[in-house]
């Protein structure tokens, strides 16, 4: 199978000033040293808490954001040197559906000038773009009467239909899910869900789904990237990183997400201490250090190195749990 | 038989909007019982919400009608005049809100604010400033003594909602009514906020009513739950009890919808349609058009409500035996 | 707290040099030789050299602006008056005090009248009194200053013959001017006063207080007002270059010779001096009046105070 | 629902909005009057000696005449003109240039943000009617100069809330989602982040436009707007004053008017923002 997406290295630094007057500027590392690649075809979940990087590691993808280091490839595109064409063909390649149901789409757009606007753009004749809207809208199982809608008179759970239509509107090879399921209600939930997986499978997609619900991505995803400030901390098959977590911290979250059957409430957990933290001063070393309970003096001095233990298995971790 | 704390008995609440009224609660009942974990549960506009804020009567607006009774340790809340009900408030009822950013006062540092409600009882300020620093390290507040002079925006979210915790306890009520208490929350810090709410139920042998549309969260800690929809309480009982065998459709449909399994074990079970809004109370199921077992007399005649167990309400007319319990729906 | 206040100084004398560098530059993008508004037209063009030359005027013109600032800053010097051939201090000295009396008089009767009606509105929204202060503003609101102070000379000293109408001889003869100022920028202060109680009233923490079981009296008091008072107080700095702007209308209909009829009567007869001068103080009175808001901002509000004082705490 | 619908409902809201009504029946009689001030009017507004001077209101000059023997109310349906005339130059004027420089600070931010930002504090530096002043003088006297000013004067107004909206816009989901598809920058500017910002540039511009009238009508007060013999409100007000004692109705007249006037703006913009408000849709 093809590498879809394939980063190396990739950074992503914002640097802050201080102050008007004060010229010493800090150094955000909201995503640092990230490698990991995906499939043509594959559901991967990337999960953290806020302050983890995972939003931004989606912005620079869909280069809304420009990365400041390493490599990033997309389909065979290199994005630290892509040029204009380059980016037209990753525009089409590349599509997003956002958290927010109510901000998705353009208040003031009808349903079918928004699903039509991304073909208008990449050239496609307006005939021929109204016919392919009427097709994604069946692709999503709305109905057609709701083309001239104006996204005000719909629900979340539609809202969100449409805005996958019209990420569906120039045959995407990927698509950025970006909490596509927390503002909704669980009912609505379920049929968005079924619906991407059902488009992914139909479509040979390759999906990047960003959520902090892991539930959700036990569910829908075949690999789980960890990212904690900035870091990946662990990537691996769904399976081998939710039963076998090899660092501290995918364990801690783990045990930490509710799991919806109070049959489990009794099982072994252990609680994570203190709060996410910041990426603002961080200093050498692993960034879980002051929250982690097998922490050493090593863990303090050096940034650990990434570990494979197998099954395509990767750990960022000094002391990775048996 | 323990007494009932907190008893609501065919609460209804309606609003007056343009041309009517809204039916926002429709005949709730619901018991409350001293040292449990109460969750009210249900999607966005069910309602729960609205029942949590008429207990305390901080719905905003005058143009809610209310129906009904609201017991409290036997004594109806709603015959209260507002005198009373700030005796009630912070003394025996306390209240945690979904984003405690927002509910915490900008301007004055938090330990301020805690200490203003330990004041109420004639304590003097600086042995209210004591407790309320020793209220902090209760509900594990990290430099507890030094986190009390600072301001709400210098707190990460999970250390704001220990401050409203721990602001709702310092008078020890014996109920502490909470709305979507983590939904603003990262789940490691869900996990300590809920790990506190369940010491506190052991501990204080408070009475906790949860309101919440998580499952999850529901699962890890309640004692008990209703489930609401479109107004109404469909099904209430034991957590366990409606986890493992839920007699009313939606609760069915719902549990089947949640996330449990991976993509490999099939898909999830969706409901069809949306919820409606209740503008006049016609009679019929509210859930008739969306329930795939409905029959003529679901849409005609409303519903009572059937006990099931000695905990275990539905309402519906199908239950308890007549839906095959392993029946998927259509 | 500190870090904040110097990049709000800096910020505001910034601004004032830029005032001054436009202020300066009025008299250079007027058609004609600055010289030519000065002297008689019938003077020679040798003559008008040689007094170009005494004034500076054939130097560079960054030399002139230089020379200008240093004027100002060391010796109080704004030049001479074209029209009454003083110099432009002189005539201010007398006249800033009358506008200040004037306008301070007003701020504080404004304040006093505003901030409890915008309050009371406020809490008893859609009560009769809150119904007739909406009318009452928006009919304020649309009268211009002058037409109201017409007719207030119109009632009280033709009519009534009670107060005087012109000049500025006693305190008796403040009343209608300041009336009249306080009546014309009363509506905004009303309504804001109201609209930002009423906002904090909807706030969540407001919710937090009354559930914590606090009388509403202190909900009230400790929590809603505290809190709006953070932008009423703006809201009396921002009104204080209005009123100016105001009093230049209110001077000159009550004849009073304040600084606001000085402005008016050199724009008319293009004494620039003067003008300059006036303008000059008047930005810096405004930038003086948005960093003092921002400094009462800075103690009221904590968020602001700390998230721009670069870390002081 | 479609679009026709939304209309619908909207139009319905109107209706029903008694300040909106109200507002809107004063702006057309306002209108009516302008429109055909020449059939209303009983005399030209500069014909002198119509009647003897300084005569107070009587059944033939229902206004009274002034100074020159003129009928004030001729002179008074004239200036009906003026004042829409300044309303519809000032709020176009004052559109153009704020809401341009507000979705340029807006959307690029940055330095462009913030020597635009510098540019709109410092016409915050001098008040309003006084930097007004100082730009009539560069400009000459006049009505069309004293309109300008007010306009250089005022776009600030504009620019600021536009400038905060096009702000929160441009992070909102739609925005990023039309960047991530390929939309330029003007595409986003003015198909995605204009349209959201209409509805309140509706309400901010029955909002100030009264205040553009007051402030021209100043300028003419002071005798820096509209000159002699211009029929113009705030002119006749300043000659009404010189004869307060002697011919009160010169200064009451168009007083009146002018308040009406504005009173009508004020009422459009109140029942505008109740209705357009998106506070209010929210709940």
């Amino acid at each position: 199978m093809a590498k879809m997406v394939e980063l190396d290295q990739m950074e992503k630094h914002f640097r802050i000033s201080k102050g008007m007057f004060d010229t010493s500027r800090q150094v955000v590392r909201a995503v640092d040293r990230v490698s990991f690649s995906i499939e043509e075809g594959e559901v991967v979940g990337l999960v953290g808490e806020s302050g983890s990087g995972k939003t931004t590691l989606a912005r620079v993808l869909l280069s809304l954001t420009k990365m400041t280091g390493g490599k990033a490839m997309i389909d065979g595109v290199d994005l630290s040197k892509a040029t204009k064409k380059d980016l037209k063909k990753l525009h089409q390649e590349i599509a997003v559906v956002f958290q927010d149901p109510a901000s998705n789409l353009n208040p003031r757009q009808t349903v079918e000038s928004s699903i039509m606007r991304p073909m208008v753009i990449h050239g496609v004749p307006r005939s021929e773009a109204r016919r392919k809207a009427k097709e994604v809208l069946d692709m999503v199982k709305m109905d057609q009467r709701y083309l001239d809608s104006y996204p005000h008179q719909l629900s979340g759970g539609q809202l969100q239909r449409i805005a996958i239509a019209r990420a569906l509107a120039l045959s995407p090879k990927i698509m950025i899910l970006d909490e596509p399921t927390s503002a909704l209600d669980v009912s609505v939930q379920a049929q968005i869900l079924n619906l991407l997986l059902d488009l992914q499978e139909k479509m040979h997609l390759t999906y990047l789904v960003i959520t902090h619900d892991l539930n959700v991505i036990r569910y829908i995803s075949d690999k789980i990237a960890v990212m904690y400030l900035g870091k990946l901390v662990e990537f691996g098959p769904t399976e081998e990183v939710t039963e076998h977590p090899k660092h501290p911290y995918t364990k801690g979250l783990m045990d930490a997400a509710p799991i919806l059957d109070p049959r489990l409430r009794g099982r072994a957990k252990e609680l994570m201490k203190g709060d996410p933290g910041s990426l603002i001063n961080l200093g050498t070393g692993c960034r879980f250090y002051s929250r982690c309970k097998y922490a050493t003096a090593e863990c303090e001095k050096e940034d650990p190195k990434i570990l494979n233990v197998g099954f395509g298995h990767q750990v960022s971790c000094v002391h990775p749990l048996q | 038989m323990k007494e009932t704390l907190l008893s609501l008995e065919h609460l209804s609440i309606d609003y007056k909007i343009k041309g009517g009224y809204l039916s926002a609660v429709h005949d709730v009942s619901m018991d409350l019982y001293p040292g449990e974990i109460f969750a009210v549960v249900g999607e966005s506009g069910c309602g729960k919400s609205t029942v949590a804020h008429s207990i305390m009567r901080l719905l905003s607006g005058g143009n809610a009608k209310i129906e009904g009774k609201i017991l409290f340790e036997g004594w109806d809340l709603r015959n209260y005049t507002e005198k009373e009900m700030e005796a009630v408030r912070g003394r025996e009822i306390g209240m945690i809100f979904q984003n405690p950013l927002d509910s915490l006062n900008p301007v004055y540092t938090v330990g301020n604010q805690v200490s203003e409600a330990i004041m109420l009882d004639r304590v003097e300020k600086q042995e209210a400033m004591k407790r309320a620093i020793a209220l902090f390290q209760d509900v594990k507040m990290p430099d507890a003594g030094e986190r009390a002079n600072s301001f709400p925006h210098e707190l990460s979210g999970g250390m704001r909602q220990r401050v409203m915790i721990a602001m709702m306890l310092s008078r020890d009520p014996r109920l502490l009514i909470a709305d979507e208490p983590t939904t603003a929350l990262d789940v490691t810090i869900e996990a300590q906020i809920l790990e506190i709410i369940k010491e506190l139920k052991q501990t204080h042998n408070t009475a906790i009513l949860m309101i919440t549309h998580n499952f999850g969260l529901v699962a890890e800690a309640a004692d008990k739950i209703a489930v609401m929809y479109a107004g109404e309480v469909v099904e209430s009982g034991d957590v366990f009890e409606i986890f493992e065998r839920p007699m009313h459709p939606y609760t069915k449909l719902l549990m089947q919808a949640l996330p449990r399994k991976t993509k490999k074990e099939g898909r999830l079970q969706t409901i069809d349609g949306s919820v409606p809004r209740i503008l006049d109370k016609k009679p019929g199921c509210r859930f008739a058009n969306r329930c795939p077992y409905a029959t003529e007399t679901c849409r005609t005649q409303t519903p009572a409500v059937a006990q099931i167990s000695e905990t275990h309400r539905c309402r519906c007319f199908l239950a308890p035996d007549e839906i095959p319990s392993d029946r998927k729906g259509a | 707290m500190k870090g904040y206040l110097i990049k709000r100084v800096l910020q505001g004398i910034l601004l004032i040099v830029a005032v001054s560098i436009l202020v300066f530059s009025l008299l250079y993008m007027m058609p004609g030789n600055p010289v030519d508004m000065i002297v008689d037209r019938k003077v020679s063009l040798e003559k008008k050299a040689e007094i170009a030359h005494e004034m500076g005027y054939d130097q560079p013109l960054p030399q002139q602006y230089f020379r200008w600032v240093k004027g100002i800053v060391v010796e109080h010097d704004f030049g001479n008056s074209t029209r009454y051939k003083v110099p432009v201090a002189d005539l201010l000295r007398d006249r800033i005090p009358r506008s200040l009396v004037l306008c301070g008089w007003s701020l504080l009767i404004e304040m006093v009248i505003a901030l409890p009606i915008g309050l009371l509105c406020a809490i008893k929204k859609n009560s009769f009194f809150d119904r007739f202060t909406v009318v009452f503003t928006l009919i304020l609101t649309a009268m211009p200053a002058f037409w109201l102070g017409a007719l207030l000379i119109l009632t009280f000293g033709v009519g009534l013959k009670v107060l005087p109408i012109s000049g500025f001889k006693g305190p008796e003869y403040l009343i209608l001017p300041v009336f009249a100022l306080v009546s014309a920028s009363i509506a905004g202060t009303i309504r804001l006063t109201k609209a930002e109680v009423l906002e904090v009233l909807n706030e969540k923490y407001v919710t937090t207080a009354t559930a914590k079981g606090l009388p509403k009296r202190t909900v009230m008091f400790k929590h809603v007002l505290r809190n709006a008072l953070i932008i009423v107080t703006v809201q009396v700095f921002m009104s204080i270059p209005w009123l100016i702007s105001g009093a230049v209308v209110i001077e000159k209909i009550f004849d009073i010779p304040g600084m606001g009829g000085l402005l008016l009567n050199s724009i008319i007869v293009q004494d620039f001096p003067v003008v300059q001068a006036v303008l000059l103080i008047v930005a810096a009175l405004t930038v003086v009046c948005n960093l003092a808001s921002d400094i009462v901002i800075g103690i009221l509000d904590p968020r602001i105070r700390i998230s721009m004082g670069g870390g002081d705490k | 629902m479609n679009e026709r619908g939304k209309a619908k409902e909207t139009l319905q809201a109107c209706l029903k909005n008694g300040e909106f009504m109200v507002g809107l029946l004063i702006l057309a009689s306002v209108f009516l009057v302008a429109i055909f001030s020449e059939q209303i009017a009983h005399y030209g507004y500069t014909e002198q000696l119509v009647g003897p001077k300084f005569q107070p209101p009587s059944a033939e000059f229902w206004f009274g005449t002034d100074e020159l023997g003129r009928d004030v109310f001729s002179r008074v349906v004239a200036g009906t003109r003026i004042t829409l005339w300044v309303a519809f130059i000032g709020a176009t004027l004052e559109l153009v240039l704020g809401v341009t420089v507000g979705l340029i600070c807006g959307y690029f931010g940055n330095w462009v943000d913030r020597v635009f930002s510098f540019l709109t504090d410092l016409t915050w530096c001098i008040p309003g009617t006084i930097l007004a002043l100082a730009v009539v003088t560069l400009l000459g006297k006049g009505l069309t100069n004293s309109v300008i000013a007010i306009s250089l004067v005022s776009w600030a107004s504009y620019a600021r809330p536009v400038r905060a909206k096009t702000m929160s816009l441009k992070n909102m989901a739609f925005v990023e989602t039309g960047t991530a598809f390929g939309e330029t920058a003007f595409s986003l500017m003015f198909r995605y982040i204009l349209p959201n910002v209409v509805p309140s540039l509706i309400v901010m511009v029955s909002m100030s436009l009264p205040a553009t009238i007051l402030s021209t009508t100043t300028l003419s007060f002071l005798g820096l707007g509209s000159q002699a013999p211009s029929p113009d409100w705030g002119l006749a007000l300043s000659k009404g004053i010189e004869y307060i004692i002697r011919a009160p109705w010169l200064s009451i007249f168009p007083g009146v008017a002018l308040v009406y006037t504005v009173l009508g703006f004020n009422l459009l913009g109140e029942g505008l923002r109740d209705i357009l408000d998106p506070h209010m849709k929210a709940q």
